[in-house]
């Protein structure tokens, strides 16, 4: 085991959407982890949980209704003057879900891959940029003389990897993957992980891996996070979490991912969860999982139960395990 | 909220007329020749007021005189002839005028009296009517004082002696008066039933008394409205017609389809339709006395200049611009007065007696202009013609923009086209170099032609002086003698085209389609437009 | 059947080299975004043909007037109300005859032709209605491009920043769009006096609310994409935003609602000179030609015919290319 | 051969766009048994959608041209038949469940009128009738209080009960061939798992035979019995689950299989993925199309479209390597490796 | 539901009040005055007129004045009719414009409806085409030029319906007709293009899935669910069939509101001139209200409870 160095810290976060008057979206409600340096923090949920909303309020691209990110140990979310802040955006930078909309289509390869640096960069050349620029194109497997087509001319697969090249332009430290595959293909799937985890390697990157695919998320992370309904449920190192789930959600969860093997499949015994997730403007009271819950009890109705540490370095907010 | 058109009403184009109705009983047919004698006829807007106190447009004025009326009535040659007085003696110095008033009937059988010609005239200074001031035109005792304020309505110069015997009283002797008495604001009107309407007099034809040739039977609002005979009218057996309906139809156009489709008898053409139908038998041009003219801004450096104002009048084809632009039978004009409205006692036209003034070549045209820039000190100068939004005033101003432009060296204009009501501002507060006006007489007599250009005169509004003419004009107004009083008039004229005040355009005639079997349809240059008492379809 | 050239050999059965680098290969040269919807406007031939046509009245516009020796102005009514004449098409009814067949230019005794006949004045209509249509073109796209400013301004503001200033921005254009904007414009023009400035004026006064909401719709579309967020994310200012971003990509619906509008402020004025608000003489638009057609068209039908179809050829033609410069710039259709 | 409800043989599929002319089904060849599940994979873009659509004939017709092939359904040409005859195929013969079910409803009728129709229509019911038979069908495919939820409108339901609806729209005159056009694509796993489950359930009732489209080797892998892998408009490979996952010949199938994460492998072991992406189907190369991304492709492949082999009964593969002429190409190591998978997974 | 139309109409009371208050202000600036028009006006006698219409008291007297005088009902005097309240001005004019309106709308929306639905049904087809070419044709002649052809060829030469007037019911059909063929266009290309988006959903596949024949598919499902957004036009059709009448009412003299507006504002006649302002603003902040009542009431997806739309 290597030395766990702790490069960002999210303490009780909160964030609130206002919808219409009087409504509040409580997209993220309070979660906690900490993430190590050059590890790979994968985040699952189903669809609309929050997990989006989490990475861009790390990312400060959302204001956090309460709560700390303390990044390097700084706390991000406090007001800093102009330095300070672009210095913290520089280190955390993002890759998003699409790879239609995340690039503008107006704009070319080069101009997109450059942005970043003039931002942070102002004075460097016009050469130099264009070194830069052939040079992460050639990093993230696309042709030099792709700089100058513009986002439609490529495929999925192409422009997600501008997207990462887009990030790393402005040599972060630590990169938010925002469900960086979901909208690819499976064989097309596999070239951007494999790429995302060598440049882990090379460019000694932390992640924070957004997904809803579980086997993907496995493959990629250290520890994973489980969230559900604005809060985390479980945390554990994925060997862990896989063979030793401990949330009844994480179990539904995982033995609901159809496994590429017909064998299993044909024997396999599914925990399948009754009933759909609920209205996120009116979550359940107590323990927001209990009304798909198989094993809920009426503890769960009344209280939120807590988020602990219930081995080491195993977190769940379950009532079972009090 | 309606539809507006109301059932009940006759339908106006059939030819079953004769099975509806109550009102009348020979219904449309003259019963000595078989044909209908109904008229269809088109108005461009609806009536504004019904009240004669109030009425101060051409269509009132034809409603009302036609459906009431006064003391004298203009006949089909536009003479003042007796109506409900019966008699008119002036006195000696012609200052008292006594009426002996007919026995004739108001619509709801009530008579027609003295009393109801008093209450009508004053009520005019009561109620601010339009045209008090044709009482002082025609000098109607203390009608200046009340206008001022200086006196109160009931000291106007009338005086009912009985029921049937009217007193009016001058301020001055009048030749004029039975012509100004004419006109619409000298109509009765019944007090007791104006003051039983209130504030709904006048507003429907049920709101209204007639004692005239026709009563309004029916008035939609905006749409139409008929006339019927009444039939106990005092003269009922000269009136022939049976029904006459007017329309509200305000494109040309429309008119002109509307009496191709038979709805109409009668349409005015607009210029361009006239080279269509000027040999159809039903084409006529009709002459008007209202004349267009160039209004000159008399205060101004250049157009206060005598020479620039003659190079103005004489830098243009007259002839052409009535001939081509005009296309409707209007004629040039080089004069104030025009041409078959008024004749001298020895029964000469006015126009002839003072032929044509500022006649020439555009060589002369520019001298002037020469002349007179140099007189102002420029070699050049600008000028703007303004015109009101109406069809033929702009065309009047693009010929005359490019005429003048072409034809005098020195000389550049602007056009500025306003709205009819801001030309009206514009020129009451003399803000404008040249104005397109027109003017339309009150009465028949040169005077309502050259009275307005004394000083300060409240229809000047050029800012136009000259104390030799205003004197004449005053000499005129006291003159008693006929030949004397022509010949001060020819005199007048004279001196205002030596100074060049107006530049004269062209003299009003219109184009117009009326089937032939239509007779004495009287169309008169001032008041009401149309008398239809005496008319009929052959 | 492609394959009968070749016989299958044996030797065919190697292994080829696997040029992975080359897969990542895009042919052709690079296809900008405007290249890309213009190629795709060049197939829509409704569009295209609009285009075309829009290009050759703006020339016949701009030129047509200098066409022959006529001025727009210059009369002489000695030509006045001619037929229109056009050596060599007097098949095509373009004979010198009015409507009573009569050949007025040997009536007159005349030799020079008017190709689309002369009014009142004598002045050629050719040169008139080529003249008016730059007025009437000049008129909608000034008032187009007001509109485009203050839309894409308030639009873009109320877009852009959102939440309260939104809102009350919101509320202001809602009033707005609550006036008939028919009586404003008619107040407007009687108040400035009929002019091209104030047509203008009036026109845009209730005019650039459509293009401003427009534009915030697309704004509030475009700032939920991730590329926006990104940007943020790469330290981009506001500044930035705006004009690299945002302004780039609403370009394409501003275009197509300009292309709307420019049609639409032409019919309005040509309304506008019907009713007797139109401009000041000798200045003539399409819709004071029309106008004056409109009241002789029963003799001189050619005088409201030929304004008549130039008119209505604008709106065909902008119509027509607006949209098909909505599908060609809409983001759906590409891939 | 004669358990087959369907076979499709030589079906020709393109559409005229502004591009050209782009062939999107090119010869394919399939057959369906009675109540079994076949399961066609592939990339997005590969034609399955387009296969299935013209099994039914439901493409939009501006543009789309069966070309050529022949549909079996019950040993009449479904290509032959009128427009008339067709309509009494869909919804009661054949029916289909598309991938999106946000918008596979009709959005202003309400969910018991749009289940309603086909029941009137295919069955002769009268209102009543198909009420009842509505609301039970609802609750079938386990949507609770059907009385009430059938009065209303599509928005009211959340993705997954939406999926229940359209399948229960499908199943409503107990049609012999079931068509899911990547039924849970859209859905998250765990609303996944129960559509799977409730469509298998629902297949067991009914016996319905299902053709199930889905780039999913998981989902392939838990419903289906035969497997048909599509490339670029053509079946590459068919066969059992078994063959396909455990045997697979062709090259695609192999890198499907590897560029997949497994669950339950180490994560150390990298994820092999295909090189490149799809060729454009309005400018296909000649030879295989998936010769440009193969590892083992040859001569041959860039020049001549490999043949049909039959490897087994059940087992079909196009591919240049069956032939005898090729290489030995061993299947790598880790395709197998799901075998091992199979052997140390306990849970 | 209550909440929101409560709300709506406070926002629609609060923007009649400022359209008729910036009018208010806007005709004062209108050059001239009311009574400029008998040229023979001595001052005395507009000092009197002045005085009798309460136009000698500062503007900001006059409007609370008139604001006064509004919330009773009373809309004032006209300066034109002698005595003619305002109040029976418009009410004896918006019966016939809003009958040849009313009638353009149906018409023009039954006409564009048909021709729209078969555009899109034949796309690309010749019957397409020539839809397109009649709903191009129809938004690019002006509406007089339209309109004056009408009356000569159809009332004129062949007769068949009265030319112009306004004598009875068969009077009302041609104005309605000229004024309908902008209606028309509009609609037809709307629909159209909202048919054309309808016919490539999801939910018409699953449709005919089910085996349901063409033409029902087309009525139960296109149609419905294209014609929803079409009652979104309704607002702006309003809009520009008002527009439309203000000439088709001077060319088939046709007594109505339009007509009544034109000539009001060039002579001033500021009680008229707001009358109908305010009837306009009215008419249209009714009409793009009842729209979105309406919208909500027939698209399901919209729910106007709580105040906001979702
Ligand atoms: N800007 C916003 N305003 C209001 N609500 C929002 C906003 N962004 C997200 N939400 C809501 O917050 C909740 C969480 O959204 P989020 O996008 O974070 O989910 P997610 O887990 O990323 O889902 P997905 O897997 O679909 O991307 C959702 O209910 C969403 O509707
Ligand atoms: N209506 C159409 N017009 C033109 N091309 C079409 C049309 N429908 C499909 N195509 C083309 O046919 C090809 C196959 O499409 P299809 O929808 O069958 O793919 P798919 O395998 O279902 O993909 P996905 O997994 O994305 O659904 C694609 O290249 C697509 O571009
Ligand atoms: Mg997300
Ligand atoms: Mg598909």
């Amino acid at each position: 085991m290597k030395e766990k160095v702790k490069l960002l810290e999210v303490k009780n976060l909160q964030k609130h959407f206002k919808i219409g008057k009087k409504q509040v979206l409580k997209a993220v409600d309070g979660i906690s982890f900490d993430i190590y340096k050059g590890e790979t923090l994968g985040l699952v949920g189903e669809s609309g949980c929050g997990k989006s909303t989490a990475g861009r309020t790390i990312n400060r691209l959302y204001a956090a209704t309460s709560g700390q990110v303390i990044y390097n140990g700084e706390d991000t979310q406090v007001k800093k003057s102009m330095k300070d802040t672009k210095e913290i955006n520089k280190k955390i930078q993002m890759i998003f879900q699409d790879p239609y909309s995340s690039l503008d289509p107006r704009m070319t390869v080069m101009e997109i891959i450059s942005e970043g640096i003039s931002n942070y960069s102002p004075h460097m050349g016009k050469k130099e940029k264009l070194t830069k620029v052939h040079d992460l194109l050639e990093l993230v497997g696309l042709n030099k003389n792709h700089a100058n087509r513009y986002p439609h001319e490529f495929s999925g697969g192409q422009r997600q990897r501008i997207g990462i090249a887009r990030a790393l332009a402005v040599e972060p430290e630590f990169i938010i993957a925002d469900e960086p595959i979901a909208a690819l293909d499976v064989s097309i799937q596999a070239q951007i992980v494999n790429l995302l985890k060598e440049l882990q390697l090379d460019k000694k990157l932390t992640y924070l891996f957004i997904a809803h695919d579980l086997s993907m998320v496995k493959h990629i992370s250290d520890r994973i996070a489980v969230m559900y309904m604005g809060n985390l449920v479980e945390l554990a190192d994925s060997g862990e979490l896989y063979s030793e789930p401990l949330h009844p959600y994480t179990q539904a969860l995982l033995s609901a991912i159809p496994l590429p093997n017909p064998e299993i499949e044909r024997s396999r015994e599914r925990i399948i969860l009754t009933g759909d997730i609920p209205d996120p403007i009116n979550p359940p009271s107590g323990c927001r999982f209990r009304t798909r819950c198989p094993v809920a009890m009426d503890v769960c109705a009344k209280v939120v139960p807590e988020w602990q540490e219930v081995k080491q370095d195993h977190f769940v907010a379950c009532h079972l395990y009090r | 909220v309606g539809c507006n058109f109301d059932d009940s009403a006759d339908e106006v184009d059939s030819d079953t007329t004769t099975e509806d109705g109550t009102e009348s009983e020979s219904e449309g047919v003259d019963t000595e020749t078989g044909t209908e004698q109904v008229l269809n006829l088109s108005e461009n807007s609806e009536i504004p007021t019904m009240d004669s106190v109030h009425a101060h447009d051409g269509v009132s004025f034809t409603a009302l005189t036609n459906t009431t009326e006064g003391l004298y009535r203009l006949g089909v040659e536009h003479d003042a002839v007796l109506a409900i007085a019966d008699d008119h003696q002036p006195s000696e110095d012609g200052l008292v005028h006594t009426f002996t008033l007919r026995d004739a009937n108001w619509s709801n059988g009530e008579p027609v009296t003295a009393d109801d010609f008093v209450y009508g005239w004053q009520r005019i200074f009561e109620d601010t009517g339009h045209y008090a001031n044709m009482f002082e035109t025609a000098k109607i005792l203390n009608a200046t004082e009340i206008l001022n304020g200086e006196k109160s309505a009931d000291e106007l110069g009338v005086e009912a002696i009985d029921e049937k015997t009217l007193e009016v009283t001058l301020s001055g002797p009048n030749p004029l008066l039975a012509q100004n008495l004419t006109f619409p604001s000298f109509l009765p009107q019944n007090q007791e039933f104006v003051e039983s309407q209130g504030d709904q007099y006048a507003l429907e034809a049920s709101n209204l008394l007639f004692n005239g040739p026709f009563i309004m039977s029916e008035w939609k609002h905006d749409q139409s409205w008929q006339y019927k005979k009444n039939p106990d009218y005092w003269d009922a057996e000269a009136v022939k017609l049976e029904e006459i309906n007017v329309f509200v139809v305000k494109e040309s156009s429309t008119e002109l389809n509307l009496y191709e489709t038979n709805e109409l008898d009668r349409v005015e053409l607009s210029a361009s339709s006239v080279d269509q139908y000027q040999d159809d038998e039903n084409f006529s041009l009709v002459d008007d006395a209202e004349i267009r003219f160039l209004r000159f801004n008399h205060n101004l450096e250049d157009l206060g200049n005598e020479n620039i104002r003659r190079a103005i009048d004489l830098g243009w084809d007259k002839v052409a611009h009535a001939d081509v632009i005009l296309n409707n039978g209007s004629k040039p004009l080089y004069g104030l007065v025009p041409e078959g409205f008024s004749t001298s006692p020895d029964d000469t036209d006015f126009r002839d007696l003072n032929g044509a003034f500022n006649q020439g070549n555009y060589e002369e045209a520019q001298a002037f202009l020469d002349e007179g820039l140099k007189e102002i000190g420029k070699d050049s100068t600008t000028i703007s013609i303004m015109s009101s939004d109406d069809e033929s005033m702009m065309k009047t101003a693009e010929y005359l923009k490019d005429q003048l432009e072409t034809n005098l060296s020195g000389l550049t204009v602007e056009i500025n086209v306003v709205p009819f009501e801001q030309r009206l501002e514009l020129e009451k507060s003399i803000e404008y170099g040249i104005s397109i006006s027109s003017w339309g007489p009150d009465y028949i007599d040169p005077m309502t032609y050259l009275g307005m250009w004394v000083t300060e005169g409240s229809a000047n509004r050029m800012g136009y002086s000259n104390p030799e003419f205003d004197a004449l004009i005053d000499e005129i107004n006291n003159e008693q003698d006929p030949a004397a009083r022509y010949e001060m008039m020819l005199e007048a004229e004279k001196l205002l085209f030596e100074d060049a005040a107006i530049g004269p355009a062209y003299q009003v005639t219109n184009a117009v389609l009326q089937r032939t079997n239509i007779k004495d349809l009287a169309y008169h240059p001032s008041g009401a437009e149309f008398t239809f008492k005496w008319a009929y379809i052959e | 059947m492609r394959t009968e050239k070749k016989e299958i050999t044996n030797d065919m059965f190697v292994a080829a080299p696997l040029d992975s680098s080359k897969k990542e290969e895009i042919s052709g040269p690079p296809v900008t975004f405007w290249k890309e919807a213009w190629r795709r406007l060049r197939k829509n031939k409704g569009s295209y043909f609009g285009f075309i046509i829009i290009i050759v009245m703006t020339v016949l516009a701009l030129g047509g007037p200098f066409m022959n020796e006529y001025t727009h102005v210059e009369q002489d009514l000695m030509r006045s109300n001619l037929p229109p004449l056009v050596p060599g098409l007097e098949w095509l009814g373009l004979n010198g005859e009015d409507v009573n067949g009569v050949n007025q230019y040997e009536n007159r005794g005349i030799t020079q032709a008017s190709w689309f006949g002369t009014d009142e004045f004598g002045r050629d209509l050719w040169t008139r209605v080529w003249y008016a249509t730059q007025i009437s073109l000049f008129i909608a796209l000034v008032a187009a491009l007001l509109d485009l400013i203050i839309g894409v301004v308030y639009g873009g503001i109320s877009s852009f920043y959102g939440g309260r200033i939104d809102n009350v921005m919101q509320r202001i254009i809602e009033v707005l769009m609550g006036i008939p904007n028919l009586v404003v414009i008619i107040l407007f023009i009687m108040i400035l006096e009929p002019g091209i400035t104030s047509i203008i004026l009036a026109m845009v006064i209730t005019g650039w609310v459509g293009m401003s909401r427009v534009v915030r719709g697309q704004i509030l579309q475009l700032k939920g994409q991730e590329f926006i967020l990104a940007a943020r994310n790469l330290g981009s200012s506001n500044k930035k935003i705006i004009w690299q971003h945002l302004i780039p990509n609403v370009m394409g619906p501003i275009i197509v609602t300009l292309m709307f509008t420019i049609p639409t402020a032409i019919f309005f004025e040509a309304f506008l000179s019907f009713i007797g608000l139109g401009l000041q003489p000798p200045l003539a638009s399409l819709g004071v030609l029309i106008e004056d057609g409109y009241q002789s068209m029963r003799f001189f039908p050619y005088k409201l015919i030929y304004p008549a179809i130039v008119i209505s050829a604008i709106m065909i033609c902008f119509n027509v290319l607006a949209d098909g410069l909505r599908d060609a710039l809409d983001p759906k259709m590409r891939k | 051969m004669t358990d087959n409800i369907l076979a499709v043989d030589q079906l020709h599929v393109s559409f005229q766009t502004h591009e050209g002319e782009v062939k999107a089904a090119r010869g394919i060849s399939f057959d369906l048994k009675k109540g079994e599940t076949l399961a066609i994979v592939g990339e997005s873009g590969s034609g399955k959608s387009v296969a299935a659509k013209s099994l039914l004939r439901v493409l939009p017709k501006q543009n789309s041209i069966i070309k050529q092939g022949e549909v079996l359904y019950d040993g009449k040409d479904l290509l032959k038949y009128s427009e008339k005859e067709m309509q009494k195929i869909r919804g009661s013969e054949i029916s289909m469940v598309f991938q999106d079910p946000m918008t596979s409803l009709n959005p202003t009728m309400t969910i018991g009128k749009q289940i309603m129709e086909g029941l009137k229509k295919h069955q002769q019911m009268g209102k009543r009738e198909a009420l009842k038979e509505a609301k039970e069908l609802l609750r079938l495919v386990g949507i609770p209080n059907a009385e009430e939820r059938m009065k209303e409108h599509p928005h009211q339901f959340s993705g997954g009960m939406r999926q229940r609806v359209v399948i229960a729209i499908a199943l409503a005159c107990k049609p012999k061939v079931l068509i899911a056009d990547e039924p849970t694509t859209a859905l998250d796993v765990t609303i996944q798992a129960q559509i799977l489950d409730l469509m298998k359930d629902l297949q067991k009732k009914t016996g319905t035979a299902i053709i199930i489209i889905t780039h999913d080797l998981g989902v392939v892998a838990n419903m289906a019995q035969r497997v048909a892998v599509m490339y670029a408009g053509e079946i590459i490979e068919t066969g059992t689950a078994d063959e396909i996952f455990f045997e697979p010949k062709h090259p695609y199938t192999w890198g499907l299989l590897l560029s997949m994460p497994k669950l339950y492998a180490d994560r150390s072991v990298p994820l092999i993925p295909i090189a490149g992406t799809p060729p454009d189907l309005g400018q296909l190369p000649d030879g295989c199309p998936f010769a440009a991304r193969c590892p083992h492709v040859m001569k041959v492949c860039h020049d001549f479209t490999p043949a049909n082999t039959i490897i087994s009964d059940t087992h079909t593969v196009s591919c240049w390597l069956e032939d005898e002429r090729a290489p030995r190409v061993d299947r790598p190591h880790d395709v197998g490796g799901l075998i091992d998978e199979r052997k140390s997974k306990t849970t | 539901m209550k909440g929101y139309i409560f709300q709506r109409i406070g926002y629609m009371l609060i923007t009649l009040f400022i359209v008729i208050s910036v009018t208010f202000f806007l005709v004062k600036l209108l050059p001239g005055t009311p009574f400029s028009n008998p040229e023979k006006l001595s001052e005395q006698q507009l000092v009197l007129m002045n005085e009798k219409y309460g136009l000698d008291k500062p503007a900001a007297i006059q409007y609370v004045k008139y604001i006064g005088n509004l919330v009773t009902g009373d809309l004032g005097l006209s300066y034109q009719y002698d005595g003619r309240s305002v109040n029976s001005i418009l009410s004896s004019r918006i019966g016939p414009s809003a009958l040849i309106g009313f009638q353009a709308l149906i018409i023009g929306t039954l006409i564009g409806l048909i021709l729209g639905i078969i555009s899109a049904l034949k796309h690309n087809s010749f019957l397409d085409y020539g839809s397109v070419f009649i709903a191009v044709l129809g938004m690019s002649i002006p509406s007089f030029v339209f309109a004056a052809l009408m009356q000569y060829y159809i009332g004129v030469k062949l007769g068949w319906l009265p030319a112009a007037l306004w004598q009875g019911y068969e009077y009302t059909m041609m104005p309605s007709i000229a004024l309908s063929v902008m209606v028309v266009a509009t609609v037809a290309r709307f629909i159209r293009t909202e048919m054309l988006e309808v016919l490539g959903q999801d939910y018409i596949i699953t449709a005919k899935a089910k085996g349901l024949t063409e033409s029902a598919v087309v009525i139960k499902h296109v149609i419905r669910n294209a014609l929803i957004p079409v009652v979104t036009m309704l607002g702006p059709l309003a809009v520009a069939i008002m527009t439309g009448t203000l000439v088709i009412e001077k060319i088939f003299a046709v007594p109505g509101l339009g007509e009544q507006f034109t000539k009001s504002v060039l002579v001033n006649d500021y009680s008229v001139i707001m009358g109908i302002t305010l009837m306009y603003s009215a008419l249209f902040i009714g009409v793009v209200f009842l729209v979105d009542i309406l919208y909500g009431m027939i698209d399901p997806r919209i729910s106007l409870k709580g105040g906001h739309k979702q």
